[in-house]
């Protein structure tokens, strides 16, 4: 029957049921990924970032959140160019990480 | 004397040498295949062209027999290596010039295969078998002499090579290990053999020889065949397209694991990390250790120093980045969003300056080209005022050449689209794929180092000269990749006084900021670039000046004088 | 869970409110969806335990559905709740219980407000002179309908026919309690048992033999949100609201919801429909829905009130189920029997979740 | 001079300031409510940002004390001030007459229960950050059951107008990196989650603390509040948050959650602290005549204030506090 409505989706991230395959699989390689302190440096020097949503704040966040798609589709924009990395307060090789999620 | 003309002694030689023979016909075979067919092409047409066959004839003989690059680097090493290669090398050409003057032995007719059959191992075993006329048997004993003493330094190496002005030297597995007591054990027995002909010297003689021969495919002594067919394959122009084919494969076999670029290697800084220099990532593709040849790969800085001192000239950045390239990639980048980016300048200017990504972190030095090329009075504009597109290097460096190809396009397009001729850099990161990798015809690439020479040359930028003593750093990719040292140079002896680095040039060390690697921890890096601004501060310069916005931020971490790029000091020191 | 914690919050928030002497105001949607409920109220406090509340005639809505609505701006709804104080003094009493918890934190805002904002109180005053010529007085108490059976309830278990007892098994009845949001969340003190722990329903609840279920979703709303519901294109969040409700609850396998609020039983129920119809999933045993009534409903069931005379047949979640449970007859040929054994007419049977 | 200095509390703020009246020659007398000196501290098992035991601090400035007048489970009843002197009445019926007084009362721990949405006291693995540190020291607490997920809520009771406290209490923050990390060498396969507002690592080493506690102990911050704690059918508890930098609201299952309960004002002197004529400031905590250069000092002449009962304060402060009261009290004697 149409009611004319549907049940929304729950915005909650359910974090029992989070996969952390992929983030557990670059902490190995990448302890510095744990060191984030969301500062945003790498967001806002981003040369992606200039034209588009590219922030690698956001996608650690996303493969920590269950959004691994997302993020997937977000490291589609990025050229590589290292910016973020230099700029990093907490020095993590964000190229890295970046190249890492690819793999 | 032995008047016989066999002895079941030579049978282990024949049987090595008759190994190795198939093992390098076979061997060649598979690597000619193994080319791409333009590249065979070029290769057949190499070997007739008489430019390239001259420059064979000479590497063969330089490279091969004397080594002339390590004699420039360390001549004892260079006496070293002569004296082995060289000296082997004149007793197996004595050796069979003998055998033409060699006169049948009384009592012994040689017919058909009896003929030919001692030519195979008379020249190895002669004095076994014939006689020696004086001259050469003088001639033979130097040699074998020279030889020890050679194998002699090479034991002095092993044991302790800071003697010979070798800091760090490549461990090696247990094969490697035998090969070289083989090797080192071979012309001492030959020697005891001649002068005593007890029979079982000959005998260890002839096993020691066929062990080397048995092992010298499966260890870094096939450097001794392969380096002939590498000098070849190289003076033909080829490039290394897959890390373990074809010309690649005959890079890795000729590489001699000497060690040398492991001191030059700006990595080695930290003992741990001398284990990821490129005779370590040679030894590494040899044995088919894909895992660990992909990290160590990923982890060079790609500074082109091991290049520039390798005695074989083996292309190791170029075969790192093929075995960059041969990693799968899950993710297709998406750029198609720079389709809507707008050029920020249109219009008549004749100069475009594109700063680049780094040096959007540097705005010292953007702010610096601006004055210069005002008070030069050009026409310039800007590419990139507010932030532009990736150059797309970074992304060629990690490996993904199809990925950079929009990047690249994008540039090219706003480039154009711009109608100026000459394009200007303060980047040497971009300036290396703007010179190699852009199709611009009709414009003229600069990096802001030959601009500004060019400038104060041609009288349009005046500057005053002060009292500062400079040191240069050259930036990898802009010395070493395109030999822009002397622009630099230049520049800075008409704003002030140059002091030499303890290192500089081709050696110059990189400054561990580098984006070719993506493996170095932040602390790492720090820990070469510490080590790389010691050397510039040798002579006590008060001020560093380099070129490249990267170098500049990385020093000016680390660095106890000030830290300036070359564009900045010019601007300072306008009239 | 640490009972005595829960004991330490519940005697912390009592409420001193008289029992007896009320004026009774009703609430437009529980007339309309639970017309048994308010009639079994008054027939509890006046008949069985000899109370006097009384009800004026002339009373109307609070205005509450409209202000949360936006449609009309605070002072006009004061202006409302002002009229039916002054109904209340008219008529001689000072204690002031109304039945629905929307009116319930309508009515104790305005007080609130006027407390912290007299010129406004002077405001109101002014506007109800100049609109109907009545002049109000403030009650002395306010309670809630729920908040007085809350006080009787063990008078209520005196009366008891049937505890909230499984007949079959001996043991108590999963009851899950949801208070409606505007009784005690704005005003937590204003409460039996404050915000994050109510004992209002909870108190009933233990004192007729039931045992509360305290779920994971406890303390979420049913889902009504006026807004959210009043748009059809909206209900999808009113709906989900719910549904997330019974997903919480589902495990502890509850035989009943017991609620204090005009509007969650009715979306406790009627959504329990609609999700069945949606997904297919129906949250009580056997395909049945599990039943949401009102706190006058239970103490009816649990007095020996007849079910039709309660209403229960207004509920699109059958109420058989719990009926055989509890051990309480019913003539299921009454069930849409109205007043002189008129037929009420049969509602569509569901498709998933069984009506009967 | 051999005066006598009052001193109420017997705390850190109060040992250190008795041991430098002491030194200078003057005698101070501690009065400390409870049975034996240290106060909170005592209580503690290690310090951050290093990991310091709390045991060794606190039995060196027990040393110190030796020979000083303490007078233990006693507390001042009433007060009054004759002149430029006190005279106390202590609740064993003593007199002692002082001329100066310090207050070094210190501060009460916020009620858990007090956030009620958190349920400590009625959710069976809800603690607070003092029954964690209680837990360390004695390896013992019923809730602590080889928990698997464990999470810990920063600034409860701080932070917070719902409970009154609109300040920070300075020191949960570092305490509860401390805490998490120590957890973690307990249970090392234990998922651990901070909920934190802010993280202010505002001494030295309290960053470094923070990146180990990222790097090398794998703790998770999270920025956000936890707002609402429920318990599912296994007893369970079942947390609502936002991650405010994800912008997504978060929702998940721990086995225990530790409540970081903020410092607020020891009520317990407000009736001599009355007869003194110290008022409070807008926080609940003691006035002190000014923040910069009269931190010590009260409005009444003679009365001294030192340690956290004018605000949160961390032992370095609060030792530092007690140093420079002795030097304000000597040079308030001497003049």
């Amino acid at each position: 029957m149409d009611f004319g409505f549907c049940l929304s989706p729950s915005s909650h991230v359910k974090m029992d049921s989070v996969d952390l395959t992929t983030f557990n699989r670059l902490k190995e390689t990448n302890p510095d990924i744990n060191t984030c302190i969301a500062c945003g440096s790498c967001t806002a020097t981003c040369t992606a970032g200039h034209f588009t949503e590219m922030s690698f704040r956001r996608i650690l966040l996303m493969l920590q959140r269950g959004k691994e798609d997302e993020a997937k589709k977000m490291i589609q924009h990025c050229m590589l160019c290292g910016k973020c990395t230099l700029v990093c307060p907490r020095g993590i090789n964000i190229r890295k990480i970046l190249l890492d999620i690819t793999r | 004397m032995n008047s016989q003309i066999f002895h079941p002694f030579v049978l282990p030689f024949v049987l090595g040498m008759a190994f190795v023979l198939t093992y390098c016909v076979v061997g060649l075979l598979r690597v000619i295949g193994q080319l791409p067919k333009d590249d065979r092409k070029k290769f057949w047409r190499s070997l007739v062209t008489p430019k390239t066959a001259w420059a064979n004839v000479r590497d063969l003989v330089g490279d091969c027999l004397f080594h002339v690059k390590i004699w420039k680097r360390n001549p004892v090493l260079g006496y070293m290596h002569t004296a082995i290669a060289f000296g082997w090398f004149m007793i197996i050409v004595i050796g069979h010039v003998m055998l033409f003057t060699l006169k049948p032995l009384e009592g012994i007719e040689l017919q058909g295969v009896e003929r030919t059959l001692p030519n195979f191992y008379y020249p190895i075993f002669f004095k076994y078998f014939a006689e020696e006329t004086l001259i050469f048997a003088i001639l033979m004993d130097f040699f074998l002499l020279m030889i020890i003493s050679g194998i002699l330094i090479a034991v002095v190496k092993k044991i302790h090579s800071k003697i010979v002005g070798v800091k760090r030297i490549m461990h090696f597995g247990f094969a490697d290990n035998l090969i070289r007591f083989a090797l080192w054990t071979i012309f001492p027995f030959r020697l005891i053999a001649e002068k005593t002909n007890i029979m079982a010297f000959w005998w260890l003689y002839s096993i020691d020889l066929m062990v080397f021969m048995f092992m010298l495919p499966f260890t870094r002594y096939m450097h001794i065949p392969t380096e002939a067919l590498f000098i070849l394959l190289r003076h033909a122009g080829l490039k290394p397209r897959e890390p373990r084919k074809g010309y690649a494969l005959a890079q890795i076999y000729s590489c001699p694991s000497c060690g040398l670029c492991i001191d030059a290697c700006p990595m080695s800084v930290n003992d741990k990390n001398s284990g990821n220099t490129s005779a370590y990532f040679m030894k590494r593709l040899r044995n088919g250790d894909r895992e660990e040849a992909q990290r160590i790969a990923e982890t060079c800085m790609q500074c082109g120093k091991c290049v520039a001192v390798c005695p074989v000239s083996i292309e190791s950045c170029d075969i790192k980045m093929s075995q960059r390239e041969a990693v799968p990639y899950t993710i297709n980048s998406d750029h198609s969003y720079l389709g809507n980016v707008e050029p920020e300048t249109k219009g008549n200017a004749k100069v475009l300056y594109f700063a680049g990504c780094m040096t959007q972190l540097t705005p010292k030095i953007m702010r610096a080209m601006k004055q210069i090329m005002e008070a030069a009075g050009e026409k310039y504009a800007f590419l990139d005022k507010d932030g532009g597109v990736c150059c797309g290097r970074p992304m060629l460096l990690s490996g993904k050449t199809a990925e950079a190809q929009a990047m690249m396009a994008k540039n090219t397009e706003l480039i154009k689209q711009s109608g100026a001729k000459r394009l200007v850099l303060s980047c040497p990161i971009c300036y290396k794929v703007f010179k190699e990798e852009y199709q611009l015809e009709g414009i003229e690439i600069l990096h802001h180092t030959q601009y500004i020479d060019e400038l104060i040359k041609r009288g349009k930028l005046k500057v005053d000269k002060n009292d500062v003593n400079y040191v240069y750093h050259d930036p990898c990719e802009l010395g070493r990749a395109f030999g822009v040292y002397d622009e630099p140079r230049e520049v800075i002896e008409n704003i002030g006084h140059l002091r030499k680095a303890k290192s500089e040039k081709e050696l110059s060390t990189c400054c561990g900021g580098s984006l070719g690697s993506f493996i170095l921890t932040q602390q790492e890096r720090d820990e070469i670039t510490t080590n790389s601004v010691n050397d510039l501060i040798f002579n006590n310069p008060d001020e560093i000046v380099t070129a490249c916005p990267l170098c500049l931020k990385t020093f000016a971490r680390k660095s106890p004088v000030a830290v300036k790029d070359i564009a900045e000091v010019v601007a300072n020191q306008l009239k | 869970m640490i009972i005595e914690g829960k004991q330490k919050i519940w005697a912390d928030y009592q409420k001193d409110i008289p029992d007896d002497h009320y004026f009774y105001v009703r609430s437009c949607i529980r007339q309309a969806f639970w017309p048994g409920s308010e009639v079994t109220f008054l027939d509890i406090t006046r008949n069985k335990l000899g109370k006097d509340f009384y009800e004026n005639p002339y009373h109307t809505t609070c205005g509450g559905i409209a202000y949360h609505s936006d449609t009309i701006p605070q002072e006009t709804a004061m202006t409302i709740i002002a009229r039916q104080f002054a109904l209340m003094h008219e008529s001689g009493y000072e204690n002031y219980v109304c039945s629905c918890i929307t009116s319930f934190g309508c009515y104790t805002e305005t007080l609130e407000t006027w407390h912290e904002y007299p010129e406004l109180e002077a405001k109101i005053r002014q506007y109800l002179w100049d609109s109907c010529k009545k002049e109000f007085a403030k009650p002395k108490y306010l309670a809630h309908a729920s908040d007085l059976i809350y006080k009787f309830r063990f008078d209520i278990a005196k009366q008891m026919k049937f505890p909230l007892v499984n007949v079959k098994t001996g043991k108590p009845l999963k009851v899950v309690e949801h208070i409606g949001c505007h009784y005690s969340k704005m005003f937590p003190s204003k409460g039996f048992g404050g915000a994050e722990y109510p004992h209002v329903l909870v108190g009933m609840v233990e004192a007729w033999g039931g045992e509360v279920v305290d779920y994971p979703e406890r303390r979420h709303c049913c889902g009504f949100g006026f807004r959210q519901y009043f748009v059809q294109a909206n209900r999808g969040y009113s709906e989900s609201n719910t549904y997330k409700k019974f997903e919480s609850m589902e495990p502890y396998e509850p035989d009943l919801i017991i609620t204090n609020c005009p509007g969650c039983p009715y979306f406790l129920d009627r959504w329990q429909y609609v999700i069945a119809e949606q997904t297919g999933k129906t949250y009580g045993k056997n395909g049945y829905g599990i039943p949401a009534l009102t706190y006058e409903e239970v103490a009816g069931l649990v007095m020996g009130y007849d079910p039709w005379d309660l209403g229960l047949q207004m509920h699109q979640v059958a109420i058989e189920p719990l009926l055989e449970k509890m051990g309480i007859p019913y003539d299921p040929k009454k069930k849409y029997q109205g007043l002189n054994g008129k037929d009420l007419g049969q509602p569509m049977c569901p498709s998933c979740m069984k009506s009967v | 001079m051999k005066e006598n200095i009052l001193i109420i509390g017997g705390g850190a703020a109060g040992m250190e300031a008795a041991t430098q009246l002491h030194k200078m020659g003057l005698n101070p007398i501690i009065v400390e409510k409870s049975e034996a000196l240290g106060g909170h501290i005592a209580q503690w098992d290690r310090l951050f940002p290093a990991f310091h035991p709390a045991k060794d601090v606190v039995e060196k400035m027990l040393d110190q004390v030796k020979g000083i007048d303490v007078r233990l489970n006693t507390e001042v009843v009433d007060i009054h001030r004759d002149n430029n002197s006190f005279h106390a009445i202590l609740s064993n019926n003593e007199t002692i007459d002082a001329k100066a007084v310090i207050l070094a009362t210190g501060f009460d721990i916020f009620k858990a229960e007090r956030k009620q949405e958190y349920g400590y006291g009625i959710y069976n693995n809800v603690m607070t950050s003092v029954e964690l540190e209680k837990y360390f020291r004695t390896g013992k607490d019923e809730r602590i059951n080889h928990p698997k997920k464990i999470g810990f809520v920063h600034c409860v009771g701080a932070r917070d107008v719902k409970v009154c406290n609109t300040y920070c209490s300075k020191v949960c923050c570092t305490t509860a990196l401390k805490q998490a990390c120590e957890i973690k060498e307990v249970f090392p396969d234990a998922e651990v989650y901070t909920f934190y507002m802010d993280l202010r690592m505002f001494g030295p080493g309290y960053e470094d603390l923070y990146l180990k506690t990222q790097k090398d102990f794998d703790v998770k911050c999270v920025r956000g509040r936890v707002c609402e704690v429920s318990e599912d059918m296994d007893g369970k508890l079942v947390i609502k948050a936002e991650d405010t930098l994800f912008g997504k609201p978060l929702k998940m299952t721990l086995d225990l959650l530790v409540l970081m309960c903020s410092m607020e004002k020891n009520k317990s002197i407000d009736a001599i602290q009355q007869k003194l004529g110290v008022g409070n400031n807008s926080d609940g905590f003691m006035q002190n005549k000014d923040m910069y250069l009269g931190m010590n000092d009260t409005a009444q002449d003679g009365v001294f204030v030192a340690g956290a009962c004018t605000a949160p304060k961390s032992l370095p402060d609060t030792i530092g506090e007690a140093r420079s009261v002795a030097t304000q009290v000597y040079n308030y004697l001497k003049r």
